[in-house]
């Protein structure tokens, strides 16, 4: 039986890997495009699912990605720098910033930090905006695609690829992570800062490494938009696209932090594509249908599709089921 | 400088703290007493001045009534997006309840750009002309303003010791335990949700002969209105109103000094203050739902 | 019986923490619930008085059926419930927290009576009615609790661990208070820790263990069991 | 969840009907994407479509407009049998994209759309995309572009296809006419106020230096975030600077003009105030705040040609608007410059060829009449540009007296292209360009600078 399943789950996965793999070879550059801003913005889904283990919500994952972006934008214009230094430059500028700016929100909890995580989504805009060094509104701009020796990534195809292995390493570094000590206790966090803090885990550090680890990857999403985009410009970066990030989370549903991101962007990128609707009222639309969503599959699309697929194919992450619930029922009696 | 500014830019401070504290106290209602966080906040202030300039530029009545239309008018949507929304969604989360408000707002604010927008909305000032105090002008359209907030605010303390109003601050307090004082949750919480959309359908209203009314007036009022609870701390309505008129009155003087990176100033001012003082300025620690 | 309880089954999750209690009340009878922690006593309650919904089972109250009522409905059929750790509207003062017990009174001179009735049972209330919920001591906090619960005229009075953290004289206090409600013709269901006192006030007396009743009956008769004062009573 | 169900399916049909509702209580639902309605003449049906894209925010009013009148434009052509171009009849499809706010994602996603997806090889109109952006699907993809732009950003000779058919380089004609105007009537100093955006930290440097040629002292500009609601402390700021003018240059959202000269109004400013871009309802509003002896002088905008435009043809889309969206909205009528740009080069050539379209424009000597007064291209010599790329747009000049605004003329070509020239410093390489190609001639219009006064 056991083996029974390890095969089809081996041959599931082998096939949606070829199939990922071999994506922009069977579909026009246009949908190519658009698989790339799904890995974007799935990516942005991440981090945001990433901090929400430990029941911090951000609202300014936006801001941080363009953090990333303009960092790299300005290291390759002005310090003429490679493409590949500037992103752990990124990494680090984001994660110091953050660092400085989190030390204040993170030990009053999880409102403030998003009402913080807001309040920041503007600064940092308003700041890219009216500074002049950093381009003001018109943003700033890289004239030169990534490379690595021939390989010059300004192709659909090639940028696929290199989403695929930006998305690849943030996949890989997260589920690690999730895996490892810190981040069992970072579960614990995520599911009654009381009951960990009681165990002698250090609440607020472990959510400083947890959001300055998704400031990290952020900032790196940031510099990969940077390589297909090749314009920054303060707009991209406002808080409607962290909201939008929440919404591909809870779309794809919130407690699939590994999946749920990336389901929630597919869906969202792809779906507007086949409604054929004026323009203008498409984001009235939208709206109602997530409401629809929010209100009748409350757990996410995954959540729906798990209830009614094999349990093996999606395993479900029971911890984040306490963050957003209310009134917790004492346990004893 | 010239000091006979400092009048001025003090007062422009205070009417826009009127403002924020009328939609921070609506917030901080709604999301103590609900736990619910709500975002179409700003686009009832929105949709408040854009009730009362039609009502009376098109049904031609006298300005006090559009205020108490765009209250009634603000509180009834409100109420609607709890029953018709809200209520199905507490049970699966706060963020799916946020979202949802996020939606509501969006819903809010495009329709009405598509049925206002490319139309200037301004309504004709109440109490025309100005008030001279020492060579200070003073235009009494926004001493009506502040009046008004003071009005209101003072309306909703008076309100909040009634019976309906103090099982509110129960029910925030503590769900089951008000339930078991025989208080309905599922009332207390649509007339929060009426109450606090029609505080910021009543500021609306308050600024409309000021400010003008545009379709994207409400959004980043709420990242200010945000901001205002930050510093005041929640729960306290008191406390909000003082913060209100601290960020007002910062922010005022804040553009005078430093331009339009006076809000950049702003938000460090406040990161400062919240790293010394994490309950605000006179408030209690942030309600954390699930924590 | 005027609060029936029938094959009473209630679940947290997948976790069950009553498991088909069965346990009845009479008109102004005091019945104390025994137990060690866990046993379900306090889940009882609250599945009770409505703020747990309970997976099977039937509750019957003055012969109707009550269990699909909300909580605030069944405050307005007449059960009343002190909560565990008195929980009272903190921010709000004691005067507050009184007329949130008589919430339901629309009356306001009828909830002004029924308050001045419970000054006299309380008197050290009367004098610390505008004062902060918060800045009562233990012992008073729970009178204020009792009071508040009183507020509504109940039939049945669920009181959960009235006596805990408290002074032996408050203790004492608590006993007293709950032997005067009970002389008022109010049931009483008292879930206590400490069952030497709370066999001494009641009636009768039921005993759980991990969610279901194991000895009922008498509290004479029960303070006698050898299995239960082993258990319960220390000796 | 019976009862749930039909009340969020109650409550999700109510708001889709009332948006409906909403749409059809404006006049008419404007369909995007379809430019149906063709009426086919018997025999010569359309056997070709012609799609050409336009890239606008549908979240402004600006947006929403110019989508009214391209679908117009499609419709007037479609109505007479389809475009006859070369002998082929085009029935013509005018999508609008949605490109955000200066949003590079949705630009790029509009963009690609257009040119990847749907095969369009002509983008004409834009409003809010990001130039920039822009040119990275437009030029590989040899995609025609003709389009707004503030920035410098697409102004590289490597550029093949990228007519910036709408732009400030040429456009401080406007500013200096106005400009002149105060200081004749006495100004001696100045502030511009404006929005911290894009287009003011581009244009207000320029519109500084037409305010110096013209004899004004400008002080440092004054700017707020785009979102002010509250405007009594920029008006504070002004009044305490003392200066005898202020120039809302390109504060083109009604309300903050109005908002910002009512608080200047409150806080006791007295001296001259150049309104912008205001049109007769905005102006009555204001004065309806503030008196009407409060704001007299010049004012530039583009809202109703009658009075100033004479073209019979011009005058005739403008009634043609009135008749299918009942009353004229002045919000996109100077963006739509571009198309009549288009439509010039594709009559004149009779081509759609994206490549001898852009042959045309790059080569193209005189100006095309918009709704808004005559239109020009000029090459940029002193970028390296010697293709004509760059526009001088057209404009239209009211003062304003006792309350009413009087028209008075168009800012002339002339004026903008030669102002520009001598206010942005740039005079050499023009007078070495027009030393080769000969000077430019300009269509006839009033005008007060001359190659003299270089």
């Amino acid at each position: 039986m056991k083996t029974g399943t390890d095969i089809t789950k081996k041959l599931v996965f082998a096939v949606a890997v070829a199939v990922v793999l071999a994506l922009p070879w069977m579909t026009g550059p246009y949908t190519t495009q658009l698989f790339i801003l799904t890995m974007t913005y799935g990516m942005l889904g991440l981090s945001f699912a990433f901090t929400i283990r430990v029941g911090l919500p951000r609202f300014d994952s936006a801001a941080w990605w363009g953090v990333g972006a303009y960092t790299t934008a300005i290291l390759m214009t002005k310090a003429d720098m490679s493409f590949w230094l500037t992103l752990p430059i990124a990494g680090i500028v984001s994660m110091a910033v953050g660092f400085l700016i989190y030390r204040i929100a993170i030990p009053r909890g999880m409102m403030v930090f998003l009402m913080f995580g807001m309040v920041i989504a503007l600064a940092i805009q308003q700041l890219f905006g009216s500074v002049e060094f950093f381009g003001g509104w018109g943003g700033t701009e890289v004239i030169e695609a990534p490379a690595i020796g021939g390989l010059v990534f300004d192709g659909k195809r090639e940028l696929y690829y290199l989403g695929l292995g930006f998305l690849g390493f943030n996949l890989i570094c997260y589920y690690a992570l999730m895996r490892s000590r810190i981040g069992r206790s970072w579960n614990a966090i995520g599911q009654s800062v009381k009951l960990a803090s009681s165990v002698g885990i250090n609440v607020v550090r472990y959510r400083m490494a947890n959001v300055l680890i998704s400031n990290f990857f952020l900032a790196l999403t940031g510099s990969f938009y940077m390589a297909f985009s090749l314009v920054a410009v303060p707009a991209t970066f406002g808080l409607d696209k962290s909201l939008n990030v929440i919404m591909y989370v809870i779309i794809g549903g919130i407690a699939y932090s590994l999946l749920g991101p990336l389901v929630g962007a597919l869906i969202l990128a792809f779906v507007p594509e086949y409604m054929r609707v004026a323009a203008e009222y498409e984001s009235i639309i939208t709206a109602v249908v997530i409401i629809l969503v929010v209100i009748f599959l409350p757990e996410g699309v995954l959540g729906w599709v798990s209830g009614r697929a094999r349990p093996w194919l999606l395993r479900r992450r029971p911890w984040v089921r306490s963050v957003g619930s209310k009134n917790k029922e004492p346990e004893s009696g | 400088m010239d000091l006979s500014l400092f009048p001025q830019i003090l007062l422009n401070g205070l009417m826009i703290g009127g403002i924020y504290a009328l939609i921070a106290s609506g917030f901080t209602l709604i999301l103590g007493v609900i736990q619910v966080f709500n975002f179409a906040q700003g686009q009832f202030y929105m949709l408040g001045a854009f009730i009362a300039i039609a009502v009376v530029t098109n049904l031609g009545l006298p300005y006090p009534v559009a205020i108490i239309v765009a209250l009634l008018a603000t509180a009834i949507l409100g109420a609607l997006l709890y029953f018709a929304v809200i209520q199905w969604t507490t049970r699966s989360g706060f963020f799916n309840t946020m979202l949802v408000t996020v939606a509501f707002g969006t819903i809010v604010a495009q329709t009405a750009m598509l049925s206002f927008g490319s139309r200037e909305a301004v309504l004709p000032p109440v109490v025309p002309g100005t008030l001279s105090l020492g060579g200070v002008t003073i235009p009494n359209g926004k001493l009506v303003v502040i009046a008004g907030a003071v009005v209101v605010m003072a309306a909703l303390h008076f309100f909040m010791k009634t019976r309906i109003g103090v099982s509110m601050l129960a029910a925030s307090e503590n769900r089951d335990v008000a339930s078991l004082q025989g208080i309905n949750p599922k009332r207390v919480f649509w007339i929060t949700m009426a109450v606090g959309c029609g505080l910021c359908g009543v500021a609306g209203a308050l600024v409309a002969p000021v400010l003008a009314a545009s379709g994207t007036m409400g959004s980043t009022i709420f990242i200010k209105a945000l901001l205002v609870v930050l510093v005041g701390g929640t729960g306290s309505m008191s406390g909000a109103l003082l913060a209100a008129f601290v960020v007002g009155i910062a922010e005022s003087f804040a553009f005078h000094f430093v331009g339009h990176l006076g809000l950049l100033v702003i938000f460090v001012l406040v990161a400062i203050l919240i790293f010394f003082r994490p309950g605000g300025l006179l408030g209690k620690p942030l309600p954390v739902p699930g924590e | 019986m005027l609060l029936e309880i029938k094959d009473l089954w209630v679940h947290y999750g997948s976790a069950e923490a009553v498991r088909g209690v069965c346990l009845g009340v009479g008109e102004g009878e005091i019945v104390t619930l025994l137990g060690a922690n866990g046993a379900g006593k306090t889940t009882t309650l609250r599945t009770i008085s409505g703020l747990k919904k309970a997976t099977s089972g039937e509750i019957w109250y003055k012969g109707e059926r009550i269990d699909g009522l909300p909580a605030h409905e069944r405050v307005k059929q007449g059960i009343a419930h002190v909560p565990e750790g008195r929980q009272l509207f903190y921010t709000l003062t004691v005067l507050q927290n009184l007329q949130m017990g008589g919430y339901l009174w629309k009356n306001r001179s009828e909830s002004k009576k029924r308050l001045e009735e419970l000054c006299e049972h309380f008197p050290n209330l009367k004098e610390r009615l505008h004062h902060q919920a918060s800045d009562m001591s233990g012992g008073e906090q729970q009178m204020v609790a009792v009071a508040r619960a009183l507020m509504a005229r109940p039939k049945v009075l669920l009181m959960d661990e009235p006596s805990l953290g408290l002074s032996p004289i408050m203790v004492q206090e608590v006993a007293r208070i709950v032997e005067q409600i009970h002389q008022s013709g109010v049931a009483v269901v008292l879930v206590e820790q400490n069952a030497r006192m709370a066999l001494k006030l009641a009636q009768r007396a039921y005993v759980l263990e991990v969610g279901a009743v194991t000895v009922s009956g008498e509290a004479a008769a029960i303070s006698k069991d050898d299995t239960v004062t082993r258990a319960y009573l220390g000796y | 969840m019976k009862k749930r169900y039909w009340i969020v399916m109650a409550l999700a049909l109510a708001l889709v009907l009332g948006v409906l509702g909403v749409a059809c209580g404006k006049d008419e639902p404007t369909t995007s994407t379809d430019a149906g309605g063709a009426v086919t003449t018997a025999g010569a049906g359309p056997t070709e479509t012609l799609k050409i894209g336009a890239m606008v925010s549908l979240s402004t009013p600006q947006g929403l407009e110019m989508q009214k009148w391209l679908t117009m434009f499609a419709k007037i052509k479609n109505e007479a049998g389809g475009w006859d171009i070369g002998g082929t009849k085009y029935k013509l499809d005018y999508i609008i994209y949605d490109s955000g706010i200066s949003d590079t994602t949705q630009t790029r996603s509009a963009y690609e759309k257009a040119v990847l997806q749907d095969g369009v090889k002509h983008i004409v109109c834009t409003w809010t995309d990001v130039p920039a952006v822009a040119v990275t699907v437009t030029e590989p993809n040899e995609v025609l572009w003709m389009g707004l732009d503030f920035s410098p950003d697409t102004l590289k000779p490597e550029f093949n296809y990228t007519i910036r058919a709408q732009c400030l380089s040429f456009a401080l004609g406007a500013a200096y006419n106005m400009q002149k105007y105060y200081v004749d009537k006495g100004a001696k100093t100045s502030v511009i106020c404006d929005t911290d955006t894009l287009q003011s930290q581009v244009g207000n440097a320029n519109w500084a230096k037409s305010g110096e040629l013209a004899g004004l002292k400008e002080l440092e500009p004054i700017t707020f975030p785009n979102d002010t609601a509250d405007f009594a402390p920029v008006a504070t700021k002004i009044k305490s600077l003392d200066v005898d003018l202020v120039e809302f240059a390109y504060v083109n959202n009604p309300d903050q003009l109005v908002n910002l000269i009512r608080a200047l109004y409150d806080v006791g400013y007295d001296k001259f105030i150049y309104p912008g871009l205001i049109d007769p309802e905005m102006l009555a509003n204001i004065i309806s705040q503030v008196g009407e002896e409060y704001v007299e002088g010049w004012s530039g905008m583009y809202y109703d040609p009658r009075g100033i435009q004479t073209d019979p043809e011009m005058l005739a889309l403008v009634d043609r608007y009135e008749q299918e969206y009942g009353e004229l909205s002045q919000e996109g009528i100077y963006w739509i410059g571009p198309w009549f740009l288009f439509e010039e080069a594709v009559n004149a050539t009779q081509s759609i060829d994206v490549d001898v379209l852009t042959e045309y424009l790059k080569s193209m000597d005189h100006g095309v009449n918009t709704i808004c007064g005559y239109t020009q291209l000029f090459a940029r010599p002193d970028v390296g540009i010697m293709g004509t790329v760059d526009s001088a747009p057209g404009h239209y000049m009211y003062e304003i007296l006792d309350g009413q605004m009087v028209a008075k003329r168009t800012v002339s070509v002339k004026d903008q292209y030669l102002v520009s020239i001598k206010a942005l410093g740039v005079v050499e390489p023009f007078q070495k360009y027009w030393e080769e190609n000969g000077r430019p001639t300009f269509p006839e219009e009033e005008s007060l600078f001359d190659f003299s006064d270089l």
